[in-house]
């Protein structure tokens, strides 16, 4: 901060003391904005260095790791096949977004274009609210109502447990992301759009289906892949109600795995250091990896959307 | 840079076995590890708090993986768990820890009441969860298909399981299911037409059907005596030798008060009514 | 394509209120046929409004509620009973700022017939070069149908909703300020193309250029508050006003 | 015809699934609010845990629940707000910003667990914060943070440009400007952001279990001195949370009357949010109404 | 507050550039004192991105680049070591929509004033009476000063914020389009008192009619496609232009 010579005359005080204030701002924004950037370096660089740990001193085998689908890592000849949770995790949230996706267009429909205002009124809390549920909530309600259900509709053949539990508790979870980002979507198409299909005599359904959803695919696109990156990290509620066996899942009863849930089973049972540990900081990696690709996707999108 | 668990209180009263006087001991204990064991922990804890105000004694889960590597880094003055550190640690690690087994926990083999089975032998149990055997029929039990219900495979649950019932380690069978809760395996037996799982003796109860073990009845009076191999211990360990109110902690923790009521009480076995001893291998001792 | 011969278009007593405030009161206006019809007045006095509620734009406003009557054929279009779709059909619109739908040039304008039940792509193809040609479209942008429609400029676009509008061959035309975003040139085309589709179809224009309306439009309608002020022979009204308000609007007192 | 037929059945099936969904809350609310409602008293929102016993209530985990919130806000609404200002009034549209947001982006969905464990890592161990309040916050923070500055730029963002532009022509400083003139017009919707945000962190588990802890100290209400270590308010003391007592009661309780706490603990968990949900509107309005109302202002 | 007497306002060769497209083209121009200049032009021809340059205005859009000299005090504004937070304060700046502060009316003319120095409440209140006075305000708001100036009408609002510009004694003042969204009589009043400030102060004007142009202005500038096409005396420029495009425009062929 350079003094000021004339401090006697009023403007070239005037002049230190907004240059002085402008200073103050951009040292503490950018200090906070410095911050976000060491907090994800940070993380990025510790889940990094365990992670890759399993292939650079454990020598665990990365195409082992990656495509194995055998996973005993206590066993007496351990081996490290994560595939079971990867896809375990590529599954759930792809189901869940399968269900969710649709469900949720529908509600942002409902909220702009077919009782537009009054429709906002009534789902916009609807939808802050479920997002407002703790996922040990949602855990817990799959594990006493819809496990059981799913259960007793499949005659007791299944335990309930599995995929299409992890499915439904995620696609519930994931609603309220979906939804808000394709009524913010259809909320920023310009009015004249729809108009101008109005004028033509085309049906509201007719508006919908050939120029509001066209047009914003991008956007809708973009708010089910943050659904699925949600669904893909949740962890909490999955674990509680998947039934966490270690196979590729075969079928929608069948038990299996997510990365969260062999994370969360398995990170405090093992002692730091351990190669059973450092696999399971590669999973976290993975996710993590995984979080980055949907980002990217999501970005790709946008750039396809100039409005 | 990991500090230095705050341990550093003083015993006034050298070797206090017997109750600890008020406000003899001063400090921080942090206990961390097993979350099966974390009540037992916790509940003495705020025992030995109301009788040490100047104690504040922590309680963690997270895992008894968590707790060795705590307690071996020195981030925390007490490692809860299941397992003996050398089944989890590296053998140098593992060594500078002392091992304060404070009470012995059995498990049984448990069913769903309609399996129609009362008893399996060891190998039939091997079979069982193997895979080998996948209806209940062929053990001599109603014609139900079997559901295992397993503990993760970290588990030290799991471990004591497949080490004392099964000799061997068994890798998942699909299908088969991985519950991380104990109360969530029972209730999932309980509820499960041919279930199996297996559950610590606390857990009990009638809604489950808890199996003999090559003919063994799982009571508490066979397992002190030996007869009943499904046991393991519940070790505090410490890094080194403890001192000051980690000390005047353990040493509470073996009093009659607490073997006798708490440790009871939560479904364990105290240590001293054991008539044999194991070591680390699993072998029996005496 | 003929004009067709229904005696009258015009509306009786038309409010429109936006929750409670009457932005639109008590009109009656008759709109001849063959003629253009331009309506002026002061921003916010509620051209745009009464141009909506002519096709039953404002169904779309949840607060807005329209109330009187629009006679066209001897019916009322603002009775609930009649069919708000198939009307639009027979009343065409173009906005300000043009909107072209995100698809191709030739999208655009088949995309109305095509809902309307012409599927054969001949007869898709023949409306799409008819309606450009009206549009004074065609020459610009025959060789590039299969483009975004977004790549156009400006005063194409407009030309374009314009087409689009008489995809469907509609009997009257709504034209809300259709020129005050486009460039002098593009303006001249398409005031026009307004006073060549006159010969065919009824055209109702909001402006807030003077000089346009004097132009293009043979009756002019000066609107003040949501009132008929004066509706006159274009002429007339801008050399001879008869009310105060709307010589004082017109010297540019104001506005 | 066709086309109508088709109108009325898209928008039937629409509205079947607004209904749907409205459903799935309503059942979902009515669930928990049913299950849990009949646990709930004055003993069990006040008396502490226990760890084998029935009748056990939730008062340290909910007191840990609000305190840790607080923590967490003091940390995360100065970063959120500086580098939310920072998007919307100092970035330049280039890589760098490009970058941040991307940084921002990727933080706002991170999974929790991951969050939870690096936490465990950097704070609990290698900064010897242990299991502790302290800890938590900063884990709740990382989760909030990319939201608060979501919410702190489409604040600012939402502010007309003009009353930007009116100070700069009245040769104010930027800095003065955002401080006295767009953050006055932006409160409304950034106190009704932040508080819906804190309602989200307030269900938090998994980052949680790893670095806030699993257990409570025992609480001596009396003392508030925040360096005591049985103070309620001590930062480095270790807190179980609502959440987390959730998770845990269900996992490894011992307690016979494990479903009923957890039915209360989470019924209270809702409703808390609910709270959260209503107060958000609520007060959002009443600032809004300060600032811009025909009443006295300043 | 007295009018200073500074010998030129003007520029020389200015343009404005957004991204690589030259919105304004080489301007040169020359405000002379205690006078009123007028810009016309049609829509997006570069008038408001001319006026914003003057007070340095654009340097807040990250597109937009300034080229050329702005000469003010013999002092060349444009330049890089010219302090642009200082030199705003001595040119005031108006918009088309009213933009109180949302505060007090008291507080959004005090605001300035205080900032640069005044803390002394009577002083402070001076300011606030006589900048309000100046702008034909006081009457109307005298007993309301601690209302929200978000209360008042738009004209009201309009008339507040050109006493805001007043409040920290600008030597010019800026004018976009001032009275566009008010209403007759609001209008009326704007305009008056631009007459009036004119006595002490350089007066920049931007304005869509024309009518206003040559009721309020001493000299008027026509811009067409970002370049200054004539700049002359009103009543020349109205009366018997010497560019056929202007007076093409004045004619309302376009716009
Ligand atoms: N969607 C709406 N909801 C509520 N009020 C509206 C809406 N649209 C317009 N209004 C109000 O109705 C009145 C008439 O508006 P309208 O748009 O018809 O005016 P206009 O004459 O077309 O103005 P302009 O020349 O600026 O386009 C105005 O007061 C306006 O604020
Ligand atoms: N922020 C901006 N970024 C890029 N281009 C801009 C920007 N602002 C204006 N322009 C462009 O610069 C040109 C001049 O715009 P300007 O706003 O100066 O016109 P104007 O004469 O004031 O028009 P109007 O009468 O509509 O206010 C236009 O082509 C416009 O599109
Ligand atoms: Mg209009
Ligand atoms: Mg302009
Ligand atoms: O206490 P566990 O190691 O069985 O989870």
């Amino acid at each position: 901060m350079e003094n000021n010579k004339a401090t006697a005359d009023n403007k070239s005080r005037g002049f230190a003391r907004h240059r002085r204030e402008d200073m103050i701002g951009k040292i503490y924004t950018y200090l906070c904005v410095l911050m976000l950037i060491v907090v994800i370096v940070a993380i990025v660089y510790f889940v990094a260095s365990k992670g890759l740990a399993t292939f650079f001193k454990d020598g665990v085998s990365p195409i082992e790791f990656l495509f194995g689908t055998h996973w005993s890592p206590d066993g007496d000849n351990p081996s490290f096949g994560a595939l079971p949770f990867i896809g375990g995790s590529f599954v759930v949230s792809m189901l869940a977004a399968l269900i969710a996706g649709p469900l949720s267009i529908c509600a942002a429909l409902f909220m702009t274009e077919i009782v537009p205002g009054k429709g906002k009124r009534i789902l916009q809390p609807v939808i802050e609210l479920l997002s407002g549920i703790p996922s040990v909530v949602y855990g817990f309600i799959g594990l006493t109502v819809l496990v059981p259900f799913i259960s007793t509709l499949t005659g007791g053949d299944s335990l309930g447990y599995g995929v299409a539990a992890g499915a439904l508790v995620l696609s519930v979870m994931i609603l309220p992301t979906i939804t808000s980002i394709a009524a913010d979507a259809l909320a920023s198409l310009p009015r004249g759009m729809r108009e101008a299909s109005y004028a033509l005599g085309a049906t509201r359904w007719q508006t919908i289906y050939r120029v509001v959803l066209p047009t914003l695919a991008p956007s809708l696109w973009t708010g089910v892949i943050l659904g699925i990156a949600r669904a893909f990290g949740e962890a909490l509620a999955v674990q509680m109600v998947i039934g966490n066996a270690p196979f590729l899942p075969t079928s929608l009863l069948t038990s299996a795995s997510t990365l969260t849930s062999v994370i969360t089973l398995n990170m405090t049972n093992t002692s730091t250091g351990s190669v059973q540990n450092n696999v399971l900081w590669s999973m976290a990696l993975m996710l993590l990896f995984m979080t980055f690709v949907f980002i990217i996707i999501v970005r790709l999108l946008q750039r396809r959307n100039k409005l | 840079t990991t500090t230095e668990p705050a341990a550093t209180g003083t015993t006034t009263t050298p070797a206090a076995t017997e109750q600890p006087a008020e406000a003899s001991v001063s400090g921080e204990i942090l206990a961390v590890g097993s979350t099966a064991l974390q009540p037992l922990v916790d509940q003495v804890g705020q025992e030995f708090m109301a009788n040490n105000p100047d104690v504040v004694v922590q309680v963690q889960g997270g895992g008894s993986g968590t707790g060795l590597t705590q307690v071996s880094e020195g981030a925390a003055n007490i490692g809860n768990s299941d397992v003996f550190a050398e089944e989890k640690l590296d053998a140098d690690k593992a060594a500078e820890l002392v091992d304060h087994q404070v009470a012995v926990v059995a498990m049984a083999t448990v069913v769903n009441k309609d399996a129609g089975v009362t008893n399996l032998t060891k190998q039939q149990l091997l079979d069982v969860f193997n895979g080998t055997v996948t209806n209940w029929s062929e053990v001599g039990g109603a014609d139900q298909k079997i559901t295992i219900v397993n503990r993760p495979s970290s588990s030290g649950t799991r471990a004591t399981f497949e080490k004392y019932a099964l000799g061997e380690k068994v890798e998942n069978v699909p299908g088969a299911i991985e519950q991380d809760s104990s109360g969530t395996v029972k209730q999932i037996v309980a509820d499960t037409k041919g279930a199996v799982g297996y559950l610590a003796f606390s857990y009990l109860d009638d809604t489950v059907t808890a199996l003999s073990y090559d003919g063994v009845e799982p009571t508490e009076a066979n397992v002190q005596s030996g007869d009943y191999p499904i046991w393991a211990y519940e070790h505090m360990y410490t890094k080194g030798e403890p001192d000051g109110a980690t000390k005047a902690f353990l040493d509470y923790f073996m009093t009659e008060e607490v073997q006798n009521a708490d440790v009871t009480e939560l479904g364990y076995i105290p240590v001293s009514s054991m008539e044999v001893k194991r070591d680390a291998e699993g072998k029996v001792i005496q | 394509m003929q004009t067709s011969t229904q005696p009258r278009f015009g509306t009786e007593e038309l409010s429109v209120f936006y929750g409670t405030n009457e932005a639109v009161k008590k009109i009656n206006m008759e709109f001849p046929e063959k003629s253009v019809t331009a309506l002026i007045g002061p921003s916010g006095c509620g051209k745009s409004t009464f141009l909506r509620s002519l096709n039953r734009m404002n169904d779309e406003i949840a607060s807005a509620r329209v109330v009187g009557k629009i006679w066209m054929d001897g019916q009322d279009l603002n009775d609930k009973e009649t069919d708000a779709v198939t009307l639009r059909q027979k009343i065409g619109m173009v906005w300000q700022r043009p909107n072209p739908f995100y698809k191709s040039i030739y999208e655009n304008i088949a995309f109305g017939p095509r809902y309307h039940g012409t599927k054969n792509k001949k007869q898709l193809d023949e409306i799409v070069e008819q309606s450009l040609r009206r549009a004074a479209l065609w020459d610009e942008v025959k060789d590039r149908l299969k483009e975004s429609a977004l790549a156009l400029s400006g005063g194409q676009q407009q030309r374009l909703c314009i087409a689009r509008a008489l995809s469907v061959s509609p009997q009257i035309l709504l034209l809300d300020e259709p020129a005050s975003a486009l460039d002098p040139v593009s303006t001249g085309k398409v005031e026009e193309l307004i006073i060549e589709l006159k010969k065919e179809l009824r055209i109702v224009i909001v402006t807030h250029n003077m000089q346009q309306a004097a132009r293009v439009s043979d009756s002019t309608a000066y609107f003040y508050l949501g009132n008929l002020i004066e509706h006159d022979d274009t002429t007339k009204l801008f050399s001879n006003p008869s009310n105060q308000m709307t010589q004082e609007y017109i010297m540019g007192r104001f506005g | 015809m066709k086309a109508k037929t088709a109108d009325k059945i898209a928008t039937g099936v629409i509205i079947f699934f607004a209904v749907l969904i409205v459903a799935i809350l309503g059942g979902l609310l009515g669930f928990i609010l049913f299950r849990g409602i009949a646990h709930i008293d004055w003993h069990f929102l006040t008396s502490p845990s226990q760890n084998f016993k029935a009748g056990g209530g939730i008062g340290p985990q909910l007191f840990n629940s609000l305190f840790l919130l607080v923590l967490t806000m003091i940390i995360t609404v100065p970063l959120g707000l500086g580098g939310g200002i920072y998007m919307a009034e100092y970035a330049k549209e280039n890589k760098l910003t490009g970058f941040i947001r991307l940084v921002v982006e990727v933080l706002s969905s991170f999974p929790s667990i991951v969050v939870g464990l690096f936490g465990l890592l950097l704070f609990v161990n290698t900064f010897g914060f242990g299991y502790s309040l302290l800890s938590g916050a900063i884990a709740l923070a990382i989760f909030n943070l990319p939201l608060m500055v979501r919410i702190t730029e489409q604040a600012f963002r939402a502010v007309p440009r003009e009353q930007k532009e009116a100070g700069l022509a009245l040769g104010l400083s930027k800095w003065k400007i955002i401080t006295s003139i767009l953050l006055p017009v932006a409160l409304p919707s950034l106190i009704t952001g932040t508080i819906l945000a804190a309602g989200r962190v307030f269900g938090e588990a998994a980052a949680l279990l790893f670095t806030s802890g699993m257990t409570t100290p025992p609480l001596d209400f009396t003392d508030w001195n925040p360096f005591h270590a049985r103070s309620p308010i001590n930062p480095m003391r270790s807190a179980e949370t609502l959440a987390v007592h959730i998770w845990k009661v269900n996992s490894e309780g011992r307690i016979p009357d494990a479903k009923d706490v957890s039915a209360g603990a989470s019924a209270v968990l809702v409703i808390m949010v609910l709270l959260f949900n209503l107060v958000a509107r609520w007060f959002g309005r009443v600032v809004y109404r300060k600032i811009t109302a025909s009443k006295q202002v300043n």
